[in-house]
């Protein structure tokens, strides 16, 4: 954990309001503990629709090996995955079938948009009738990581901003404050 | 999704109707496939394209000879190199273009090492489509030697975009020919234990030994090439047949099976690998000096007409057919892509079979989604 | 005859199962054959190849000056439309008017890194950084002006 | 070292029970306490126990595969299967709609008692034993098929083909095999001359049966982990999870905590096959010894009864792992075709063998 403070954070997530702890220690303590446990077990679906799923393979590979932060446990069914890396392009025919998967998924679950043709429709922007002009028209993104294909290190680096982010997460002073 | 996605549990006929993807584990991205079933037995497959289709065709059309090549890597994303000559060959062709020799062994080169870890990934996606978790990691450690050769060299380590109209983009990187003969030692000592964990092996003997049998007549008619066809014994190689680059310098064997099933198709591309290592070594130390990159004017344009070039990857007989009308852009590009006339076959390969002959038989037909569906 | 048929079978497929657990066995043995990289942790010591493409960067020197001048060769030979270049017209010193660049816009999510436009630029005003570390939260982030504030053009490049 | 040597569970369990005693003193309460503590401290047990079996998992799959495997949560990622539990725990628990819900959440529910049930009657350590009843080993076979009701539950009430699909392999899997078992377990049996487990232990006093009974123990043995391996649903026999053909299988519609009971089950299931295992063939806590050296015996005797158990159980559990992530999946029919035409015609012959072998005094 040391050395994911250590690594030049990204940059600031926009609209994030950093309050003080209000919601007592206890609080603040046992979202700490589900903090860690769901972002140092994220679980990704085996979802990969074209040159970036090589690339995601290649992490999940001996040289890279996804399976240190403890992610390699890819699951082929949506209802036990935590994770869904887009990896590849997502054209009009796949697009409901990506929801469907994504709302098939159990909270909390996070998404990662790997390569340009995710984010933007990356190469396939201008001149094609056919795909979707980047995922978060279609489910809502957690993390965006442009390349074509990113390296492994890339998506590596984006499951540690990913990790950041589940770290900053308020679970149960959420949902004291919407009892309140 | 409503029509495209059966409902009914069982059909009138009491047939049990499964969706394999367009998401799961073993079709090796976005395909669908409709399985009728009858216990476990697969009574009739019918395959459902289109969910990755890109229209790289029709992009490219407005794109310029120059640029249009970088969209092929993204088609068949596991010989991106061999897309990129395929279209690099048909300008070539239009324009009339002599490629400097270095170019062509540059090519070659790269083309074989492509074809090598674009084997090794086949290789371990085959275990892992088995069952076997294992050889997975032992084929991505060596890929990744070949990825490091990639990347020194081109650039990248997927969708090189190395290949200009003309010749390559930059001449070799000065540590090319060192590296890539160390890798080949690398690998050569690694066939062995391949054969040790995977081939021998008698469950993966009895998974792959008479399954999904395509006959010669079968794989002709219905256009199947590569080492799916030559598994039958058709004998289809274009490097052998037309020999483009510097094919016609090497000396390397076309290796033909007479199985026609799964065992003889795995068998094809473990010896492919060899023949790919051999025709490396053929050229590496002789690479010849001069130009890597032939004069070619700023904007390309090609003479009115219809350009046809073949090329042979890793999957099969890659087309690239060129319609134009004198401008800066194709009129019509199609390609012929392996993937989707061997996918064709696949209904009449699993008739008959289990659901785990199902995924023996995709898995050594060797499909790239997005090579079928462009 | 048949038992022996079905006895060899026995020995031969516990043979190749054995030679199979025999090459895991090794590996398992043998860990120094691991071939991991530790990511984060070898940031430090990791480089990537020189040729190697992570995005496309403009390099300024000293005086906060750029090679760029602001031609467009690289926004015509661009694909997919990674490049936008705004120019402005400029008044030199001794009176004349010159094109220049306003803003040298980079999306890097649209772009595949394919090097078409460091080769088209005549100037060599741009070229590939090896940085690949682009994970953002949001998207707006990746688009990018590569001209820093009150660059300007460098002397003798035209 | 002579605490360690004289260290005795059933001292242990004499204290606890003197202790209670003093304060309970209606018989009925005091015995239904004593039963609710030797549950949870089981369950605690059997929990920390899988912690530690996934986590080994986790790095000998690493370790085969040339890779590192987890190593970041906490001390070398020996936490990282903690991180997955609470992870699992916390989220959220999904019933699909067309679900028939009742069996639906039955069934990992059933399929962890059935697992956990089976450890009754094993001897973890000399005089360490919950159950010691006198048809240990038709209990364990009978309980330990308890499971496949659990998967046959889950598959029929997911309302997913795939599902059904997997149930239904799982089903025809596991009664097929479960002959084998039986057949391998009953060599034993009749070389030892009882049904209860701790009699078994004590029998082999002199030297395990893998050594006393020549070659028709150790095939039975081969038998036996073979067969078991397809019991527990373990690679290459996961016929009924086949990842690569049913997506998930069984628990293709199971989320969260229901999913993290079905792990929970498969890894104790691995852990009693590989206890049963190690105390039929391998002799359980017994030490190693051979009849007639009465000095090497005695150095033997140093070591803990429990360590005994324990490294002869993680070894079997290791070899099953290393099955696990070397073969290549078997097709369903072939996976009959192993049973019914390999291991039972053989088991059935080595049973006759066996009994030859006892009636005439051949073993040792």
């Amino acid at each position: 954990m040391e050395i994911n403070k250590s690594m030049e954070g990204p940059l600031t997530f926009p609209g994030q309001v950093h309050e003080t702890a209000d919601g007592g220690i206890l609080v603040t303590k046992l979202d700490d503990v589900i903090n860690w446990a769901r972002s140092n077990s994220l679980w990704p679906l085996v979802f990969g629709t074209s040159c970036c799923a090589i690339e995601m393979m290649s992490a999940a590979g001996a040289k890279h090996d996804w399976s240190r932060f403890g992610f390699e446990v890819a699951r082929a069914t949506p209802r036990q995955a935590d994770l869904i890396i887009v990896a590849g392009t997502i054209v009009m025919k796949m697009a409901p079938v990506l929801k469907r998967l994504y709302d098939q998924m159990p909270e909390p679950k996070y998404v990662i948009a790997m390569g340009a043709c995710t984010i933007s429709g990356g190469p396939f922007f201008y001149n094609t009738y056919s795909v979707v002009k980047g995922v978060d028209h279609v489910i809502p993104v957690d993390v965006y990581i442009p390349g074509c294909p990113p390296r492994p290190e890339a998506l590596l680096h984006s499951m540690i901003t990913l990790q950041e982010k589940i770290k900053n997460e308020q679970y149960f002073k959420k949902k004291i404050e919407d009892v309140r | 999704m409503r029509g495209l996605i059966e409902d009914d549990y069982v059909t009138d006929e009491g047939e049990f109707v499964i969706n394999i993807g367009p998401q799961h584990p073993s079709t090796h991205g976005v395909l669908h496939l409709k399985v009728w079933l009858d216990g476990e037995t697969v009574k009739k497959v019918q395959p459902h394209l289109g969910f990755i289709h890109r229209s790289i065709e029709k992009m490219s059309e407005s794109l310029s000879y120059r640029n249009f090549i970088f969209a092929t890597s993204r088609m068949d994303y596991l010989a991106a190199h061999i897309n990129n000559e395929a279209c690099a060959l048909t300008v070539e062709k239009g324009l009339q273009l002599e490629v400097p020799d270095r170019a062509k062994y540059i090519r070659t080169i790269l083309a074989e090492l492509t074809r090598l870890q674009s084997h090794l990934l086949w290789w371990g996606c085959t275990g892992l489509d088995l069952g076997a978790v294992t050889p997975f990691f032992y084929a991505f450690r060596e890929r990744e030697y070949i990825m490091e050769i990639m990347e020194e060299t081109c650039g990248a380590r997927l969708t090189q975009n190395f290949m200009v109209p003309g010749g390559v983009m930059y001449d070799i990187h000065p540590n090319f020919q060192k590296r890539t003969k160390e890798v080949l030692i690398q690998i050569k000592s690694k066939f062995q234990e391949y054969d040790n964990i995977m081939t021998g092996n008698v469950i993966f003997e009895n998974r792959t030994k008479g399954v999904g049998f395509l006959s010669k007549e079968d794989a002709i008619s219905y256009g199947v090439t590569g080492p799916t066809a030559r598994a039958s014994g058709v004998s289809c190689d274009i490097r052998k047949l037309i020999p483009y680059s510097a094919y016609d310098q090497v000396q390397f064997d076309e290796i033909l099976g007479t199985g026609g099933d799964c065992y003889a198709r795995y068998m094809i591309r473990m010896h492919e690998m060899k023949q790919s290592v051999s025709i490396i070594e053929q050229l590496i130390d002789n690479i010849p000096e001069g130009e890597f990159q032939a004069k070619t004017k700023n904007v390309i344009k090609l003479p009115k007409g219809e350009f046809y070039q073949r090329v042979e990857t890793p999957r099969g007989e890659l087309g690239v057919f060129i319609v134009s009308d004198g401008a800066a852009s194709p009129y019509r590009i199609k390609y012929r892509s392996p993937g989707f006339s061997n996918l064709s076959a696949l209904p009449l390969m699993a008739k008959g079979g289990k659901i785990g002959d199902l995924v023996a038989i995709m898995s050594t037909i060797d499909l790239v989604i997005p090579d079928i569906d462009r | 005859m048949f038992l022996k048929e079905y006895f060899g079978t026995i020995y031969k497929s516990i043979k190749s199962l054995l030679v199979g657990m025999k090459v895991t066995g090794y590996y398992f043995t043998h860990l120094d054959e691991i071939k991991t990289e530790e990511y984060p942790d070898n940031r430090a010591t990791l480089k990537m190849f020189d040729r190697f493409r992570g995005e496309v960067v403009m390099p300024h020197d000293d005086n906060n000056e750029h090679r760029c001048t602001g031609c467009q060769a690289c926004e015509i030979a661009c694909p997919n439309g990674t490049i936008k270049i705004i120019t402005k017209q400029e008044i030199l010193e001794d009176g004349k008017k010159k094109k220049r660049i306003d803003a040298f816009v980079y999306h890097l999510d649209l772009c595949t890194m394919c090097n078409l436009c460091v080769v088209a630029c005549p100037s060599d005003a741009i070229v590939m950084a090896q940085n690949f570390e682009h994970s953002v939260y949001d998207k707006k982030q990746l688009k990018k002006i590569l001209n820093q504030p009150d660059s300007k053009l460098m002397q003798g490049v035209e | 070292m002579k605490i360690l040597l004289t260290y005795s569970f059933s001292s242990l369990a004499t204290y606890i029970h003197n202790l209670l005693a003093e304060l309970i003193t209606n018989s009925l309460l005091l015995q239904v306490t004593e039963m609710v503590i030797l549950g949870v401290s089981l369950i605690a047990f059997l929990v920390v126990l899988c912690f530690f079996l996934g986590y080994m998992e986790r790095k000998v799959a690493a370790f085969m595969e040339i890779r590192l495997g987890p190593n970041r949560v906490g001390p070398k990622g020996s936490m990282q299967i903690v991180a997955d539990t609470l992870k699992l725990l916390l989220k959220e628990g999904l019933t699909p709609d067309s679900a028939d819900k009742f069996l639906f959440n039955l069934a990992p529910v059933i399929m962890v008692i059935g697992s956990m049930m089976v450890i009754a009657p094993i001897a973890f350590a000399k005089d360490f034993q919950l159950y010691d009843i006198n048809i240990g080993v038709l209990y364990v076979s009978a309980v330990s098929s308890l499971g496949v009701i659990g998967i046959l539950m889950a598959g029929w009430s997911s309302n997913n083909k795939y599902s059904l699909l997997g149930a239904m392999r799982s089903g025809a899997q596991i009664v097929s095999y479960e002959l084998s078992v039986g057949l391998s377990l009953i060599s034993i049996v009749v070389l030892s001359g009882s049904l209860s487990l701790g009699d078994i232990v004590r029998s082999q006093e002199n030297g395990w049966w893998i050594i006393k009974g020549h070659i028709p123990v150790i095939i039975s043995f081969v038998i036996f982990i073979i067969a078991s391996t397809a019991e527990i649903n373990r690679a290459p026999f996961d016929m009924a999870e086949a990842e690569q053909e049913l997506t998930g299988g069984f628990h293709t519609e199971y989320a969260g905590m229901k999913f993290a009971m079905f792990l929970l089950s498969e890894y104790i299931n691995l852990f009693v096959v590989s206890a049963v295992a190690a105390t039929l063939f391998l002799g359980g806590w017994m030490p190693f010894h051979i009849g007639g050296l009465d000095g090497f015996n005695h150095i033997m005797d140093f070591i803990p009864s429990s360590v005994w158990f324990f490294s002869k159980t993680f070894l079997i559990i290791f070899i099953i792992m290393q099955f696990r992530w070397t073969f290549p999946r078997l097709r369903v029919d072939q996976l009959l075709t192993l049973e019914w035409k390999y291991l039972l015609p053989i088991s059935m012959v080595n049973v006759i063998l066996v009994t030859v072998m006892a009636i005439m005094g051949w073993h040792f």
